[in-house]
């Protein structure tokens, strides 16, 4: 018997490269216009200009400004007009610029882009996805850090993705817009910039599957977005002291890896899920729930939660006060420890 | 574009790998080279190698004869890169600094189990 | 054609004419507004008969309604409508069981297929489907086909934002859309002088570099002409306009809503008497498109399609519980195919 | 009753295709005896080569080996089972003809496989081998224990993380339960022998390439461990398989 346990070919072996998440990102939206002339990217500043973080830099000079277009300044016409796109039989990728400014196109996006498909029973899918930079930690404005997942968790009808890092925001980006279901995907702007040897792959894990980004034996941090890289920085320092700490990056946060969830927490017995946004209703208590439902004989300790405080999100010299710290990750942890 | 410095220790080739011996450069000061281009085949005790170039750039100095055996993480060679664009904010906020080592007060014990 | 100058307040019944248009479109006016209006009839009796639980009638509106669906071609235009459309919906050929279907409550949006009919989901969240009609109609331009985008909207969704949006957004990218606005003069309990700042929908579409037009909303010869004119626009790539037909709500909001409480009969009553089916039935005599006998025969038809519509969708069955999990995405997830199960063994039983 | 069994062992392999697709002929790589695919060939640079080169490689692990299933019985090791999973592998990789390229044990099964089906080889390449038995003077009841050239050999690589020593000194028993012969010669194949100029294993290597008309290569300062990393050995390679 022989069994094939590599293909490698042009589209899977592709070189690794140096890449940051913005340009990871351009490179996906660039793949993604080239081989379907059916993608659209528009939005607000994202032709000329190439986007307020240059995400979209180049995108239309190469594809011109039928394909990658601004608008005016109006989230809710911006979502509206995917739907219409989409109905029109066009693969919208709309980008609202900053997570605060999805709050204006909340009715396009929750009443008309999560439910279009729902309410005419099949007939007019929504492959839409909204490119959302996403979450706090770069002292920006107020309306400029915002973490919306939960919300968007909430509403039926969405799936929700968060890359931690260049080679995941690339593939993942892919995966999202063929999707046929609409994506809210959220890019965590203070990842935006650290370049990584980046092979850039076709998607190869179903949607809805998280990621393993270091294994550990002790405890399991739970983690998308932002978030990921820090809980990585506890995991180093944690080892310092002979703790063994998994990184678990949830990656899709609807739908949310549950059977992964439990694998690597069933082998930790500890979790402490790390997420940006408030902790009150946040997608954090999702998850403790979901190890909870599915772990709970094995479990050493009662899930822990770092998050965001139930406050506004604050001014630029609050932020490392507001967003978990590396402390009160450790502190998380050594409550499951000691528990 | 602004030129840098970046010098590449031998890596650890297997588990537990102390040293290993160059066998042939296949690269010359002064080459400029691609990234995954062959630079240096070694031999460990375990297997003879070629590693292929972290970088591209153009090769500043080698570090070590041919037959000799270099320790894991000492120099083997140098190249002159091109020093990565700083990264350029958008229009609100600030690239984050990266710490070299985050600080932390908390330390840990490990679970008994 | 005369010269129109609706206004709020009717002198009279001022009589209208059709001879600017063809015998055979008028006779089809006629027959669809009529089999609207039966069908209206219908309707409020099967809510009275506790078939549906609410509807919102159409009435006095069919002239707004049948006129404009019939300006567009089915085959390659598309209509956005609210959830008051149905004399539209009757017009524009969509299969008006599964239409009327939203009204017994059977599937929110309607059963009528969208994509095969061309005629949206009926939509509660007036003023949202509006920006759909501009991406619509973007997407056709980027296409190079030469459709055009029909969005139906009142005199109360003109306040939202979402029409404000659109409208600029047509503007700049130079959609074939055509912004239909039935105004009838409440929104539920509020009147344009609440509702409208300026008084006039049609005059801000000189804001948005469009033409915008008001017509006599009782007047189907009116309604038909401006919106072919608006179309026939759209269609040679020259851009979006606005019209505003001006008619008037005669039956309450819905049927549970009480408008003793914020209009006064009289009102009412002289709109009724401004009624667009008789007006155009009238036209029709006078102009010599049909005869009575013709009439009367189409009155009879109408009657017997409205009944049959009715029967068809007091008689639909409800839908399988099961059909809360179908279509909820495309390729559907571990997570909801566990709460079907759950569904399954703990509800359906 | 071993042809039976052997269809219950699994040889794993790569198929690796050129961003540029040159030579519609694909390059088959069969490592030596201890190691696998990714030690032997990938590690030392000739997966690149070859994808630099436009040239597809197939690279199995070979029974016993890498990522492969390792029986410990030695009658599943006998040469003809190892022949028969590389068809197999071919066949279900609609792969008609291969350039193949062995080294030391792998050069052992290149030469059978160009014997038993001599319409699947183009071209062959016969890496560390010669016409010495790889086996003289080793007690195969105890492979490591004495001082061969083959002792040595087991000794390194049993202690190779992910080698089972079980499996290989089973491997050694089934390929020495076939000794190499190299009569008849491999005629009507294009054939090139390289060894290292120190490899004690590859003794008689410019001997077995004059018999069955072909060229030897000789790279000079190698053994039978490094010789494979060489530049000059892939460069040969190269040059004889685009000939």
């Amino acid at each position: 018997m022989t069994e094939l346990i590599e293909r490698a070919d042009t589209a899977a072996d592709t070189p690794v490269v140096e890449l940051s998440m913005q340009q990871a990102i351009n490179r996906a939206l660039s793949d993604l216009l080239t081989e379907d002339p059916e993608v659209l990217v528009f939005g607000e500043d994202v032709g000329t200009l190439g986007g307020v973080f240059r995400v979209t830099e180049g995108l239309q000079k190469e594809f011109g400004d039928k394909r990658v277009f601004d608008t005016p300044l109006a989230e809710s016409a911006i979502m509206g007009m995917a739907v219409g796109l989409a109905m029109n039989g066009w693969r919208p990728v709309p980008e609202l610029q900053f997570d605060g400014f999805a709050y204006p196109a909340i009715d396009q996006i929750v009443n008309q882009v999560a439910r279009m498909n729902y309410r005419t029973r099949g007939a007019t899918p929504m492959p839409i996805t909204l490119r959302l930079p996403s979450f706090g930690g770069i002292q920006a404005p107020e309306h400029h850090g915002e973490s919306l997942e939960a919300l968007f968790a909430h509403t039926p009808g969405l799936k929700v993705v968060a890359p931690s890092d260049p080679a995941d925001a690339y593939s993942l980006l892919l995966q999202s817009v063929r999707s046929d279901d609409p994506v809210v995907y959220m890019e965590p702007k203070a990842r935006y910039w650290e370049r990584r040897p980046v092979q850039l792959r076709e998607p190869s894990d179903p949607i809805g599957t998280s990621r393993i980004v270091r294994p550990g034996r002790h405890a399991t941090l739970i983690a998308w977005g932002a978030m990921v890289h820090r809980c990585v920085q506890v995991a180093e320092l944690a080892a310092e002291d002979g703790v063994d700490l998994e990184v678990l990056d949830l990656r899709w946060l609807k739908p949310i890896d549950a059977a992964g969830l439990a694998a690597s927490v069933s082998r930790t017995r500890r979790a402490v899920v790390v997420h940006e946004a408030p902790l009150t209703a946040g997608l954090g208590a999702e998850v403790a729930t979901l190890v909870t439902e599915n772990c709970f004989r094995d479990l050493a300790a009662p899930v822990q939660r770092v998050t965001g405080f139930d406050v506004p999100y604050p001014a630029g010299p609050l932020e490392p006060q507001y967003l978990p710290t590396i402390d009160r990750v450790l502190l998380a942890v050594q409550r499951t420890l000691e528990y | 574009m602004a030129q840098e410095n970046f010098t590449f220790t031998l890596p650890d080739l297997g588990e537990g790998l102390v040293e290993a011996t160059v066998l042939e450069w296949q690269v010359a000061v002064g080459d400029v080279v691609e990234r995954n281009a062959p630079l240096v085949e070694v031999e460990t005790t375990k297997s003879a190698v070629v590693i292929p170039s972290p970088k591209a750039g153009r090769i500043a100095e080698l570090h070590a004869e041919e037959e000799q055996v270099v320790p894991v993480g000492e120099p083997l060679v140098t190249f002159e890169v091109e020093a990565a664009d700083e990264p350029q904010a958008g229009i609100v906020g600030r690239v984050p600094a990266e710490e070299a080592r985050p600080a932390r007060r908390v330390r840990l014990r490990p679970p008994s189990d | 054609m005369r010269p129109v100058s609706p206004t709020h307040e009717p002198a009279g019944r001022e009589a209208i004419d059709v001879d600017h248009l063809s015998p055979d479109l008028t006779r089809a006016l006629y027959r669809d507004m009529r089999t609207a209006r039966d069908l209206d009839t219908e309707a409020i009796a099967l809510q009275r008969q506790g078939v549906f639980p609410a509807y919102v009638s159409v009435r006095g509106q069919e002239a707004a309604q049948v006129a404009s669906a019939s300006a567009l071609d089915p085959a390659r235009d598309f209509v956005f409508p609210t959830y008051r459309e149905m004399a539209s919906a009757l017009a524009y050929g969509v299969e008006m069981v599964g239409y009327m279907s939203t009204h017994r409550a059977l599937w929110h949006g309607g059963l009528h297929d969208v994509a095969a009919s061309r005629f949206g989901a009926v939509n509660a969240v007036v003023g949202g489907p509006v920006p759909h009609a501009v991406g619509w109609a973007v997407g056709e331009r980027l296409r190079g086909d030469d459709g055009v985008a029909l969005a139906y909207f009142g005199d109360g969704a003109s306040s939202e934002g979402d029409i404000h949006e659109a409208m600029n957004f047509a503007g700049v990218f130079g959609a074939p859309v055509v912004f239909f606005c039935q105004n009838n003069q409440w929104a539920l309990s509020v009147p344009n002088d609440r509702q409208i700042a300026g008084g006039s929908v049609s005059a801000r579409a000189g804001g948005y570099g469009m033409p915008g037009v008001l017509v006599d909303g009782n007047d189907a010869g009116a309604v038909h002409q401006a919106t072919a004119e608006a179309v026939a626009r759209a269609r040679r790539g020259e851009g979006p306009s606005v019209i505003e037909a001006l008619t008037y709500r005669v039956e309450p909001h819905s049927t549970s809503d009480d408008p003793g409480r914020y209009r006064d009969e009289s009102e009412t009553e002289r709109w009724r008497d401004r009624d667009p089916v008789t007006l155009l039935r009238e036209a029709l005599l006078a102009a010599g498109h049909a005869d009575e006998a013709h009439l009367a025969e189409v009155d009879a038809r109408a009657a017997k399609e409205a009944e049959r519509i009715r029967d068809g969708v007091a008689n639909a069955p409800e839908p399988d519980g099961s059909d809360l999990f179908t279509h909820v995405f495309r390729e559907t997830t571990e997570e909801l195919t566990r709460q079907r199960r759950t569904w399954q063994e703990e509800v359906e039983l | 009753m071993s042809a039976n069994l052997a269809g219950d062992v699994t040889m794993r392999y790569v198929d690796l295709h050129p961003q540029a697709p040159g030579d519609g002929v694909p390059v088959l790589l069969l490592h030596g005896f201890g190691t696998d695919f990714g030690m032997n060939w990938r590690a030392a640079g000739w997966a690149q080569a070859l994808e630099t080169a436009g040239r597809r490689v197939i690279g199995p692990d070979l029974r016993g080996h890498g990522t492969s299933d390792k029986p410990t019985d030695s009658a599943l090791y006998l040469p003809e089972h190892f022949v028969a999973d590389l068809l197999a592998m071919l066949d279900e990789s609609g792969v008609d003809k291969v350039d193949v390229v062995g080294y030391s044990m792998g050069s052992r099964l290149a030469w059978e496989l160009a014997s038993t089906a001599p319409e699947r080889v183009r071209r062959v390449v016969l890496g560390g081998f010669g016409t010495k038995n790889a086996f003289a003077g080793t007690d195969l009841s105890d492979p490591g224990s004495g001082d061969t050239p083959f002792d040595t050999v087991y000794r390194t690589v049993a202690a190779l993380p992910g080698n089972d020593a079980a499996a290989l000194a089973a491997c050694a028993r089934g390929q020495a339960a076939r000794p190499f012969e190299a009569e008849p010669p491999l005629t009507g194949i294009p054939l090139m022998v390289v060894s290292g100029a120190r490899d004690a294993l590859a003794e008689g290597a410019a001997e077995l390439a004059e018999r069955c008309g072909g060229t030897h290569v000789e790279i000079p300062g190698r053994d039978h461990a490094n010789a494979v990393s060489s530049r000059a050995f892939r460069q040969a390679v190269l040059d004889f398989l685009a000939g």
